[in-house]
């Protein structure tokens, strides 16, 4: 984390999809990695949504970082964010309608995300806007990376099928598409990621922590 | 009657129709300075001196502590550190037996029962009296409660609800006159009116005897009660008979009881009425690997190895001895250490139907040793906790409570080693 | 002092262009909402009757406390009624079930279209699948009646469930007993049957 | 009063937040590791969604319905939340501070929580009543109240527990969360709302 | 934990260790081996109704339980926890909670045993560290876990044909299905009289999981249980109790379908589903239960309550294996609040 003028675009781009994945490694915003991942479309939707959430919210709250007064700075960006989260929403609802309907209210939580206010605070507020807007982007894809592996097992476990195309005859483990189904694939996820951490990197787990 | 406790197959027959016979005094005796709970006392002789049986050589320390008296008649030959029953070496004085068993002077008290209590603590306490029991604590002390505390009722434990010993039962058959002496001693001492004898059903020989013993005398009572371990532990034995409960953390005078063990109510006896110091026990030998189990007196300071022999050595391979009785004995490492002031019994297993502690399995929660537990605690969930260190989590689930029975780790079908991880919790945190 | 002045000239800012970058979005997106909610219906209503040149909505009712329905007439391209469709909604197993029920002149079932549930994965959220909506083509009102074993004249359950097989098939009669009672005269009397 | 306590019932069983609507997981992974902040995320959670949930209604209901801005409804939520947590804070530390000492730190997660924002969306979708609102975000509490007081028992007793070493902290913390929710579906189906 | 002594100065070698120095003859393998032993009538009175398809069912559930327990176990450095038989029990119990149905080619089914397996092994057991350290009891996951991924598998009953040949069984509803869907009426028209009823459900003949029919063979199982101290009355009890007075209040209703309080047939309810099953053979699972006997007594009446309103109110026809479940995570709260009493402890208060 941290200012990181000497560190290159791509270093933060790495960064944000496995040294610090805001769902694997991090753990913060924890629901829609759940909520929403049982089918492929949806949680590529939704990291989409997030994806550009950030990368707005990152180069708006640093565009301004210089302007906004010290003791509003948590309001401010809460605002910006709320601002981003709705104007995504009605764009989706306006060009993905079956969609929006089926995770609107997740969308709708954006807001309340802590990894996109925590970048904005820990990042964006102290960084230029160009880096701001590759943490951004290295944040968001780390976000949609998540989302998209953890539909891709849900969908292909629970549905048997690949973007709704069916690969498998039948539903292998229906479970998988339910949403308790949902903690049990990121739960699994994570401790075969701290497994192969632990094994071949001489790791600790990092998301052993928690957060 | 206390909740929980267990049965373990009592195995009193193997010794309980053997009369007490004296054996020979030692050769060498090695005379532990610390036979008691308190401050070891100090050596008062050095290499060279003679003693007789009775010539105090060791002082005590300090006001929890007692004397240490020679066993035997002869020449100090080493003052030093000496194994223990317990694992670590400990300081004795050892005296070469010149074979003349010269006691020192004693004197006769014929009217003993019209001392005043002080004269009485004081004779018990120039004797070296402790606890026989096993828990040694200073008689003397024991019989001087604070006077804020109000004492009204003695109670001698003849419960002995170990297995396998029967050294109190011996001698509550062959010597009742006197241990209801040593009763009525103690309770003039200590100013009650009311006294106490418990004894467990499955003696209902001594029961009779006691009885008989107890008839002159009002004052004195024998009860009998339910056999189960551990009926002989202060506080169950104080509920068993009064129906008292002492709170955690308190002492039995607290409800206003003092209890003593069968064995020093007779060395009370013994040292109010004739002077003696307690320089002799009884000790029961036995368990399936000895040849020939016996109730033995024998002299403090005889080793172990002298007792096996004299028992006839080991019938098979021996792959346990045990100094007291099987549920809170120690297992002893090797033969070589003395006999003290609180043995009890040495116990002989052989390999067949030994359990190996090594390995232990998780514990599964069944509730067996919340259901046998006398103190009422959840001795499973502590060893976990001790396990995994948790020590303060044990010491609020009332650790310091559990006086290490060992009723839970004798049922624990994971054959955990809950004692043990007791010991190491509370070993690893203030009480 | 100086401080709050600050603040507030922030804040305001803040929300002034937080303000008009919403109403352009709003002002780009909203119309188009609202068309495709609106062609989202008209996708439904078409698919249940295909030959309609215009359906209409004709009137509101109240399939479930609460909750307000909209009924339709479908017209051919001479404006004479060929059909009607109904919203209609029903307590499943574990959600609400929303549907549309589309009938003839006769009152006969041209099919019901499942919109919206949340019954249990892979036993009720078969009221989905077009297999059981099927089963209603073709149906009069006496003859929703759900029975366990395949009856060509009665509505076959789904294997298994049968709580939600009976919520949708009640929601199905809802709506057709509001077409009826709305577009049948006299039909003060044939609203009954089995439940 | 049957329909408020089948509410009740729905929101905080049959829908449990946490359980069947997967929200709150930040909040509910963080706090659970121990008990007692778990109850004084429960005291809390419980208190402000009751509170943000009628003061959100009034806003909708009196504001933003008659003056067609819905879709804002977001960015005013939130701003009701953060100012009324804001507020909360400020007068509990002058006229209680025993009680901010223990519950105060628990405030300022409350803010990026998305249940406490997700209570007014769904008043706002369900069109509930004033007293419906507040019912739904009592149940709502109480569901998460009871999530986190399960979940941090649980974790205690995992604290002396062999999990293998990988699946230490949040992996297994997610399947237990799994397993729970696999034990509410028998929850389904009890109350239909 | 033994030490051997210093060999040098001594003659012998002799086992030190910590008192105490003797240990009851009961063992975790004992225990779990006699629970197995006890489910024997009820797995031979469902393998006589249910025929070679429940034989094939079981068998797939502990041959793959053992299996599992065994490679994974190894894997994650846990061996030898084989001979203690819970690995057996689990699979025999989730075997016994299968219907029959599931030994069936077309469609392919027999993975769903094995899969329930191991979900109940690996994801149950063996993540939280094995035997002693799981939440839920394992059959019980892996059945819920097999309920709710193939739901109409799961619900599939075969008709009790007494035949122990022929691979061929018509399909039925079990009594409490037929309950729950169209009432007491029902019942008895395929049953007959009560008597006939209730008899059916003593001696196994009616449809159902293959170890929950027989009524009869579980209750003497059961009460060997009691009898040999393996379990106590503390949960089954109250939660057979708490069931039969609940559906005895709240379980009837009259001829138009309203609640009519103290109609419900009690006999019924407890001798129906797998109510008796789970009250002696899961609900008392020492692992996943609480420790303290009064805490005991709140779980079974809790898994009672929760049972009898899945059954009356709830989506499920039968509401035991949730309500254990959901007692379940309720148990290490137990165990929080209700602590056993020191010794004394009255007296210490005052």
């Amino acid at each position: 984390m941290s200012t990181a003028n000497d560190v290159s675009y791509t270093g933060l781009i790495k960064n944000g999809i496995f040294g610090e994945n805001p769902v694997f490694r991090i753990a913060l915003s924890l629901c829609p990695a759940v909520a929403v991942t049982n089918s492929l479309k949806n949680g590529l939707l939704m990291g989409i949504g997030v994806f550009f959430v950030q990368v707005l919210a990152n180069v708006s709250v640093s565009a301004v970082r210089n302007f906004i007064h010290e003791r509003i700075r948590l309001p401010a960006y809460i605002l910006i964010i709320g601002m981003w989260v709705t104007a995504i929403n009605l764009l989706l609802e306006a060009f993905a309608y079956s969609v929006y309907k089926q995770i609107g209210l997740y969308l709708e939580l954006i807001v309340a995300f802590a990894i996109i206010l925590s970048r904005a605070e820990l990042f964006a507020s102290k960084n230029k806007l160009i880096p701001s807007l590759f943490d951004g982007i290295g944040m968001g894809l780390g976000f949609l990376v998540a989302l998209v592996s953890i539909s891709f097992f849900r969908e292909l476990l629970g549905s048997g099928s690949l973007f709704g195309v069916s690969v498998v005859a039948s539903k292998p483990v229906l479970l998988f598409a339910l949403p308790a189904g949902g903690f049990f694939a990121v739960g699994l996820l994570m401790g075969f990621f701290n497994w192969i951490d632990i094994r071949f990197f001489g790791g600790h787990g990092a998301s052993g922590a928690g957060h | 009657m206390f909740a929980g406790g267990v049965h373990p197959p009592d195995k009193k027959e193997l010794s309980s129709s053997k009369q007490v016979t004296p054996l020979k005094a030692p050769a060498r005796a090695v005379v532990l300075l610390r036979q008691h709970i308190g401050a070891p006392a100090k050596a008062s002789v050095s290499i060279g001196d003679e003693v007789k049986i009775g010539t105090v050589i060791g002082t005590p320390e300090g006001f929890v502590s007692a004397p240490v008296h020679s066993p035997v008649s002869g020449k100090v030959i080493a003052v030093g550190e000496f194994d223990t029953a317990m694992g670590r070496p400990g300081e004795a004085v050892v005296i070469e037996n010149d074979g003349k068993e010269e006691w020192i002077e004693l004197s006769e008290t014929a009217s003993f029962m019209e001392l005043t209590p002080e004269q009485i603590k004081e004779k018990i306490k120039a004797a070296g009296i402790v606890g026989m029991g096993g828990a040694t604590f200073p008689t003397a002390v024991k019989l001087s409660p604070p006077k804020e505390k109000t004492v009204d009722v003695v109670i001698i434990n003849g419960a002995e609800c170990e297995p396998y010993l029967t050294a109190d039962h011996r001698l509550m058959v062959e010597k009742p006159d006197e241990i209801v002496s040593g009763l009525r001693l103690i309770m003039r001492a200590l100013g009650v009116k009311k006294g106490f004898v418990g004894i467990e059903e499955n003696k209902p020989d001594a029961i009779e005897k006691m009885k008989e013993a107890a008839r002159p005398f009002p004052e004195v009572e024998v009860i009998s009660m339910e056999v189960k371990y551990p009926q002989g532990a202060e506080k169950m034995l104080i509920k068993a008979v009064t129906g008292r409960e002492v709170p955690p953390r308190a002492l039995p005078m607290d409800v206003g009881a003092v209890v003593q063990n069968v064995g020093t109510t007779y060395a009370v006896y013994e040292a109010v009425r004739y002077g003696k110091p307690l320089v002799e026990r009884v000790v029961t030998v036995t368990g399936e690997g000895i040849r020939e189990p016996k109730n033995l007196m024998v002299r403090v300071g005889t080793l172990v190895t002298d007792l096996v022999n004299a028992c006839g050595g080991f019938s098979v391979e021996a792959a346990k001895v045990i100094s007291g009785g099987p549920m809170m004995g120690f297992a002893l490492g090797h033969l070589n250490v003395p006999v003290t002031k609180g043995t009890s019994g040495i116990l002989v297993l052989p390999e067949e139907g030994l359990f190996h502690a090594d390995d232990f399995k998780p514990c599964i929660r069944c509730s067996r040793c919340v259901d046998v537990c006398p103190m009422g605690l959840n001795p499973g969930y502590l060893s976990v906790l001790a396990e995994k260190g948790h020590f303060e989590d044990a010491k609020s689930n009332n650790l310091f409570d559990c006086f290490e029975c060992g009723s839970c780790a004798f049922v624990c079908p994971s054959k955990r080693p809950i004692v043990q991880l007791v010991r190491l919790a509370k070993s690893m945190v203030k009480p | 002092m100086k401080d709050l002045i600050k603040i507030t000239l922030n804040l305001v800012i803040v929300f002034l262009f937080a303000g008009a970058i919403l109403a352009l979005v709003y002002a780009g997106t909203e119309p188009r909402i609202e068309v495709i909610k609106k062609e989202e219906t008209q996708k439904a209503l078409k698919s249940l009757i295909p030959e309609a040149s215009v359906i209409n909505a004709a009137g509101t009712y109240e399939p479930l406390e609460g909750k307000k329905a909209i009924y339709y007439v479908a017209n051919d391209k001479n404006g004479k009624p060929i059909g009607y469709i109904a919203a209609s909604y029903s307590k499943g197993y574990s959600s609400v079930i929303s549907m549309m029920v589309a009938a003839d002149t006769n009152m006969k079932l041209k099919g019901i279209k499942i919109l919206d549930e949340e019954e249990t994965p892979g036993l009720g959220d078969d009221v989905k699948q077009k297999y059981f909506q099927d089963r209603f083509k073709g149906k009069t009102l006496d003859q929703l009646v759900v029975v366990k074993n395949p009856d060509p004249t009665k509505i076959e359950a789904i294997t298994g469930a049968t709580i939600s097989s009976k919520a949708a098939t009640q929601g199905v009669r809802t709506g057709l007993e509001q077409l009826i009672k709305t577009y049948v005269p006299n039909s003060g009397t044939t609203g009954g049957g089995p439940k | 009063m049957t329909k408020l306590l089948e509410l009740i019932v729905a929101a905080s069983l049959v829908n449990n937040f946490v359980f069947t609507r997967y929200l709150g997981l930040c909040i509910f992974m963080g706090v659970t590791r121990k008990m007692d902040t778990a109850v004084g995320m429960s005291i809390t959670f419980t208190a402000v969604m009751v509170i943000s949930s009628a003061l959100s209604w009034v806003a909708y209901h009196f504001v933003m319905v008659p003056y067609h801005l819905e879709f804002l409804k977001i960015l005013v939520f939130i701003v009701i939340v953060a100012g009324f947590v804001q507020a909360a804070d400020t007068m509990m530390r002058k006229v209680a501070p025993g009680l901010y000492y223990k519950l105060g730190i628990y405030l300022a997660l409350i803010v990026t929580n998305c249940i406490i924002l997700a209570v007014p969306l769904i008043n706002a979708d369900s069109g509930y009543s004033f007293i419906e609102s507040m019912v739904f975000g009592l149940g709502s509490g109480l569901g998460f109240a009871l999530a986190l007081i399960i979940m941090a028992s649980i974790r205690e007793k995992l604290e002396l527990a062999d999990v293998p070493k990988p699946f230490r902290g949040l992996p297994i913390a997610f399947i237990l969360t799994g397993l729970i929710a696999l034990a509410f579906v028998g929850f389904s189906g009890l109350i239909t709302l | 934990m033994a030490a051997a002594t210093d060999k040098g100065s001594r003659e012998r070698l002799l086992v030190v260790s910590v008192s105490p120095h003797i240990r009851s003859d009961v063992s975790v393998a004992k225990i779990m081996w006699t629970v197995n032993i006890s489910l024997l009538p009820a797995l031979v009175m469902g393998f006589y109704f249910f025929g070679p398809k429940a034989i094939g069912v079981v068998a797939l559930c502990i041959v793959s339980s053992v299996f599992f327990e065994k490679i994974v176990g190894k894997a994650m450095g846990k061996p030898g926890t084989i001979a203690d038989g819970s690995a057996f029990l689990t699979g025999l119990l989730l075997g016994m909670n299968l219907p029959a149905s599931l030994w069936s080619v077309h469609p392919f089914l027999l993975h769903v045993p094995i899969l329930g397996s191991l979900f109940a092994i690996v994801i149950t057991k063996l993540l939280f560290g094995g035997l002693g350290y799981n939440i839920f009891n394992p059959a019980l996951m892996g059945r819920a876990f097999l309920l709710v991924s193939w739901p109409r598998a799961m619900t599939t009953w075969l008709a009790p044909t007494a035949a122990l040949v022929g691979l061929d069984a018509k399909t039925t509803a079990t009594p409490l299905g037929v309950l729950k869907e169209e009432g007491m009426g029902k019942l008895m028209e395929v049953f007959g009289t009560k008597g006939s009823l209730y008899m059916h459900l003593l001696i196994g003949e009616r449809a159902g999981s293959i170890g929950e029919v027989s009524a009869l063979a579980l209750l003497i199982g059961g009460l060997y249980l009691l009898y040999k101290k393996y379990i106590t009355w503390h949960v089954p009890i109250t939660f057979l109790a708490t069931v039969g007075i609940l559906t005895w209040i709240f379980g009837g209703k009259n001829a138009a379908g309203q609640l009519a309080l103290f109609a419900g047939d009690p006999v019924l309810h407890i001798l129906s589903g797998g109510l008796i099953l789970g009250a002696f053979f899961m609900a008392t699972d020492y692992v996943t239960g609480p420790q303290i006997r009064a805490a005991q007594v709140l779980f079974g009446i809790g898994c009672g309550l929760l049972t009898t309103i899945i059954r009356l109110i709830g989506g499920f026809p039968e509401g035991v294996m949730f309500s254990i479940l959901l007692m379940n995570c309720f148990a290490p709260l137990m165990d929080r609040m209700v602590k056993s009493k020191p010794f004394g402890f009255k007296e210490a208060r005052a």
